[in-house]
C-alpha cells in the first residue's frame, strides 16, 4: 500500500485534522464524533442538513459543509456509516427550530444508524426527516434486495436542498425538494483499478490488468459484469447508454451532465471521457445545459469514473445554479 | 464436573471470549468481507470490542442484564457500519431477555440469544435465508434450545453445549457458501455473492468454536 | 495501461475538446494551436496573460484560463513544450494594445519554444515579455544546469498577476508582480507511484512497492534521492524541511500553504498531508494565512503530493483573495 | 563505381531515412528517454517526421536549400518538447549553409553538419561534453570533414563517408553512457544521469547507421 497515513486507525481523523485546519473561520471539527460543521450552524431561520456515510468519498460529504450545501458532516470510518453515536450527536448539535433534514445514501448500514439516530432524537423534541438517495442505476431493484444504492447524484441533492434551505425553505418543502431531484438523477461508475482501504493494506478486489468492472460500487462492491478494457469511447458508451435507458432521458430533455472521477483517475481523462458523453447524449437530442467534470464522489485511489445525469426542470436548474461556498476551492 | 447452570463467570467468559476473538480476527474477517463486500466487516468489529475489553474492568458486571446493556451501548456508540446497529441491538436484546435475572442458566442462555437473533431480523429487517449471520445464529439456537429443552437434567453441561453451538453455527456458517445474499452490501452483487460463505455467519461459527474450545481449560 | 483513452495521439485533443464543450460560454478552443482562450480575450484595456506548457498536469494550465487567471493556455503533447507555432499563434489571437505576458515554467524546451515565440510575436509589432517560474527547490541551482524547474507554484504567478491584470495593471507592472510572488515561492514533491504517459503505455519509471521518489519532477524526472516509504509523518516532515530551509522561511513569516497532488492521491490523503504539515510549520512559529488543498499541477495519474509555501506580504496577499472564475468548479 | 559528389537525390535519401528511421524507433527512443527524462523523445520526434513523410511529395525538392527549409518548417511547427526548436534549428541553419547551391556534395555534406551542430548550440546554449545529441552530431562532423579534406580526390566514395559517420557517431553515442548531462530534462537528475546513454546522441547514431546500411542497396 503506498498511501499517505500513519497509523491506519487514524486515518479519517488525520484527515479530518487537516480539513479543520485548513478552513478554520468557517468550519468546526468536534474529534469525538467525526463531526464537521459550518462554524455558524444552526441557525434559527433555515433547516440543517446533514448528510454522513463512510469516509472514503471525499471530497463527498467532509468538504461540503458550507453555505448553501450541508450544516454537517458525520463520517464514519472508511466505508462504514457512522456509527449511531455519531449521528444523534451531530442533530443534537446542529437542531434548528426549523429542524434537521438528513441525507443517507441507500445502504444498509446508513439507514439503520441513522434511522435509529432519527428516532432518539425525535424523542428529544427536535424535528427531523431523513431522505435516501439511490441514483445508482447498476443495481437493479428488486425485492429481494435493499434497492439501488447511492452514489454520486448525492450531490444534486445536497446542492438543491441546500441552496433552498438558505432561501428558507421549510422541512417538508425541503424534502419534496430532494425527493424530486433525486427521482430525476441517475448514475452508473466502472473501475479501472481496485481501490486499498488503509486499514486493509491491499488492493479490496482483484481486477487484471486487461479488465474493468462495469457498474462498481463506491466501495469497491463488484458492479454489472467485469469486461475486457476497451478504449474510452465504447466505455463510455456503455456507461451512458446505462443512465440514459434507466430513466430514461428522452430526445428534449435538458439534463445537468457529472462526470465525476472515482479518486485515481486524472482530469485530463476526466473531461476526455466528458467530451465523448456529452457528443452521444447530444447526438440523440438530449441538450445539456450544466456540467460538472471532477472528483464528487470518489472511492479512495480507483482509477475510474462515473456519470450522471440529472434531468432539469426550471425548479432544479435555478437551485443548482446558486452560490454555494464549501472548502473545496481552487483560488 | 460441569453443570448446567451457567454463572455470571461463564456470561463473563462468553462475553470476552467474543470481543478476543473479534480482536483477534480483524484481518481474517476483513479478508471474508472484500470477497463480495467492501473489507471492513473485520474493522468496525474490532474497534468495538476492543473497547470492550478496554473498559473491562470499568463494567459493573453484578447484574447480568446490566452488564450486557453495557456492552450494548459501546457497541452502539463505537461500531459503524451495518454491524454497529445489528450488534448493539442483539445486545441489548439479550439483556432485555434476562432483565429479572441475578444468576443465568442454560435456558436463560438459549433465550438471550432468541432475543438477540429476534433483534437482528428487526432491526435488519432480515431472516434466515438472507446469508447473513442470521443463518449461524439461529441454527445454534435452534439446537442449544432442543438439547436444553430435551435433556432437563444435568445431561447436557456447558462444555457439552459450547461443543454442540460451536458445531452446529461451524456447519451453518460452511451452509451460507451456497447462498444469494438478498440483504447487506454483499446483495447489491447478486448472483456473485454466490460461492464464499457469509462474513456474519463466519464470525457467529469462529466465536462460538473459541468458547467451546476454552471453556475446560478456563479451569 | 489503464485509462480511458481512444488513440493515445488523441488524448490532448480530445481532453481539449472535452473541455471546451463543457464552458460553451467561457472558452474558446482552437483545435489547430491547442489553443484554450477566453471567449472574450482579448480585451483592449488588459494585459493578457498566457501560459504554455506539455499536457498532463492539468488542472494546469487549461483549465486556469478564465476571468481573473489566463486568457489563454496552449500546451503542448504529454509532457512536451508546445511547438513554437502554437505559442506564436496563440499570441497573435490574444494579442491587446496593453501587450501579452507569457508565463513558462522553467525548461529547456518550454524557454526555447517561448523565446521563438516572442521574438517572432515582437517581430510583428506585439508588445510581449516572458516571464520564467522556477519554484521547485528539488534541484538546486548550478551553473552547470538549466536552473530549477517550474512546478505547483506556478498557481501564486497566475492567480497574483491574472489578479492585478483584471485591475488594469500594465505590462511592466505584471511583470514585477510576478517575479516578486515567484522570488518568494518555493515547492517539492515526491512520489509514491510512477505515471504512466498515454503515448509510452507503461510507467515511465520504475518505483518498487517499498520506495518513494523524494523531490520528483512533474513529469516524472528522478528527484533527490529514492527512499524507504515511511508514515506520512515523516514523508510530510521531509518535504516542509526542504521547502522551508530554502528561502528560507522563518518563524513571524506569514505564507500561503498549498498541498497539490499529483494525480493518482486522493483528496482524503491530501488534507491528512494539510494537516500535518501545517503543524510543522506553526509549531516553527510561521503563520498559515492562505490555504490550498486539492489538485493544481499534476503529473498525470501518479500518486504523490508536493507542499508549496509563498511568504505573503499584503500586495500579495490582496491578490490571492480576489476572484476568478476558471473551468474547474465544485457547483 | 562510387563518386564524391553528392547529388539531390542522395539529399532526399538522406532526409527521407532520417524521418523513417525517426518514425520507426518511436518507442525505443522513447524508452531511453524514459531513463532518466520524461519519455517523450521518441514521441515527439515521430510527429515531426511522419509528417515529412506525408507531406513528401508536396515539397519542392528542385533546389536543396529551399527542400531543407520545408522540412525544418515542418519540424518547428508540429514537434514540441526540447526537440522541436533543436531539430528545426539544425534543418534550418542546414539550409542556410547551401543557400546558393544547386548541387550538394561531400563538402557541402560537411557544412550543413558542421552548421545544424552550431545551431543547435546557440539555440541549446549547449556544447561538446554536456550530454545531448552534438556528443554525436560533432564528432560525425569531425571525422567527415578530416576525410573529405584529407582525400581531396575520388578516395572516399559516398558509401565510404556513410559507413565512417555511422561507425564515429555509434561510438560517440556509446561515449555519453558515463557523462553526467548538463542541458536539457536529464540534468536535472544530477549524477543519476550517468550510466545510461543519451537519447538524442543514440537517435543520431541510429539514423547514421540506417543511412550507411541502405546507402548501396538503394542501386
Ligand atoms: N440486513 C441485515 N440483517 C442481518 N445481517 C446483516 C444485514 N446486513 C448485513 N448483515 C451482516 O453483516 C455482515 C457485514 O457487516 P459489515 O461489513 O459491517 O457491513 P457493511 O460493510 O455492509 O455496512 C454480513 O456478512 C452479514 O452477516
Ligand atoms: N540544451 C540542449 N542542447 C542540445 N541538445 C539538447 C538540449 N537539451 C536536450 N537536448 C537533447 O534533446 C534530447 C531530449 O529531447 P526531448 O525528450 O524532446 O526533450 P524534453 O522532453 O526534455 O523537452 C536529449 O537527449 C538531448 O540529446
Ligand atoms: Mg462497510
Ligand atoms: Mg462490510
Ligand atoms: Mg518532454
Ligand atoms: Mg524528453
Amino acid at each position: 500500500m503506498k498511501k499517505f497515513v500513519n497509523d491506519p486507525k487514524d486515518y479519517v481523523s488525520e484527515m479530518l485534522e487537516g480539513l479543520a485546519l485548513a478552513n478554520p473561520d468557517t468550519l468546526t471539527y468536534v474529534p469525538e464524533y467525526n463531526l464537521i460543521m459550518r462554524a455558524d450552524a444552526p441557525q434559527d431561520g433555515k433547516v440543517s442538513i446533514v448528510q454522513g456515510s463512510g469516509s472514503g468519498h471525499e471530497p463527498a460529504h467532509v468538504m461540503s459543509v458550507g453555505k448553501g450545501m450541508l450544516d454537517a458532516a458525520c463520517p464514519g470510518d472508511v466505508f462504514s456509516a457512522p456509527p449511531t453515536d455519531f449521528v444523534y450527536e451531530t442533530v443534537k448539535r446542529v437542531a434548528s427550530p426549523k429542524g434537521v433534514l438528513l441525507l443517507v445514501n441507500n445502504y444498509t448500514g446508513d439507514r439503520m444508524a441513522f434511522e435509529m439516530a432519527e428516532e432518539l432524537s425525535q424523542a428529544e423534541g427536535v424535528t427531523v426527516r431523513t431522505l435516501f438517495i439511490d441514483d445508482d442505476v447498476a443495481v437493479q431493484d428488486s425485492t429481494y434486495t435493499v434497492g439501488r444504492r447511492g452514489v454520486a447524484g448525492n450531490f444534486f441533492v445536497m446542492k438543491a436542498v441546500g441552496a433552498a434551505a438558505e432561501r428558507g425553505a421549510d422541512l417538508d418543502e425541503l424534502y419534496r425538494i430532494g425527493e424530486n431531484v433525486n427521482a430525476v438523477t441517475r448514475t452508473m461508475g466502472m473501475a479501472l483499478t481496485a481501490c486499498t482501504p488503509p486499514a486493509k493494506g491491499s488492493p479490496l478486489f482483484e481486477l487484471p490488468d486487461d479488465s474493468v468492472e462495469m457498474g462498481v460500487g463506491i466501495h469497491g462492491e463488484p458492479g454489472r459484469k467485469r469486461e475486457k478494457l476497451q478504449p474510452a469511447d465504447a466505455m463510455v458508451g456503455e456507461l451512458v447508454s446505462a443512465v440514459v435507458e434507466d430513466l430514461p432521458f428522452v430526445s428534449g430533455d435538458s439534463v445537468a451532465l457529472m462526470v465525476n472521477g472515482l479518486g485515481g483517475t486524472p482530469i485530463g481523462e476526466l473531461y476526455l471521457v466528458y467530451g465523448r458523453a456529452h457528443r452521444q447524449l447530444t447526438d440523440i437530442g438530449i441538450e445539456i445545459r450544466r456540467s460538472y467534470v471532477g472528483e464528487y464522489c470518489t472511492s479512495l485511489d480507483m482509477a475510474g469514473a462515473s456519470v450522471t445525469l440529472v434531468r432539469l426542470d426550471d425548479e432544479i436548474s435555478e437551485l443548482l445554479a446558486e452560490p454555494a461556498e464549501i472548502a473545496i476551492r481552487v483560488f | 464436573m460441569p453443570t448446567t447452570s451457567a454463572s455470571a463467570a461463564d456470561l463473563a467468559f462468553v462475553v470476552r471470549t467474543i470481543a478476543q476473538t473479534a480482536v483477534d480476527n480483524e484481518a481474517a474477517f476483513g479478508d471474508l468481507d472484500a470477497v463480495a463486500g467492501d473489507g471492513d466487516f473485520g474493522y468496525s468489529l474490532a474497534r468495538g470490542f476492543e473497547i470492550v475489553l478496554a473498559d473491562w474492568d470499568g463494567f459493573d458486571q453484578s447484574v447480568p442484564s446490566d452488564f450486557l446493556r453495557q456492552v450494548a451501548l459501546v457497541i452502539s456508540k463505537r461500531v459503524g457500519g451495518t454491524s454497529g446497529p445489528l450488534w448493539g441491538t442483539a445486545f441489548l436484546r439479550a439483556s432485555g431477555a434476562v432483565r429479572d435475572r441475578q444468576e443465568v442458566g442454560a435456558a436463560d442462555a438459549v433465550a438471550m440469544l432468541r432475543a438477540a437473533a429476534e433483534g437482528i431480523k428487526a432491526r435488519g429487517k432480515s431472516d434466515l435465508g438472507d446469508k447473513t449471520l442470521l443463518d449461524a445464529l439461529i441454527p445454534m439456537t435452534d439446537a442449544l434450545e432442543a438439547c436444553v429443552s430435551a435433556g432437563d437434567g444435568p445431561a447436557a453441561g456447558g462444555s457439552e453445549l459450547a461443543a454442540l453451538a460451536a458445531a452446529t453455527a461451524r456447519k451453518a456458517a460452511d451452509g451460507t457458501t451456497p447462498m444469494q445474499a438478498r440483504r447487506g452490501r454483499q446483495s447489491y452483487t447478486g448472483e456473485r455473492s454466490i460461492g464464499s460463505p457469509d462474513p456474519g455467519a463466519v464470525a457467529v461459527a469462529v466465536m462460538a468454536e473459541r468458547v467451546a474450545a476454552e471453556w475446560d481449560p478456563r479451569g
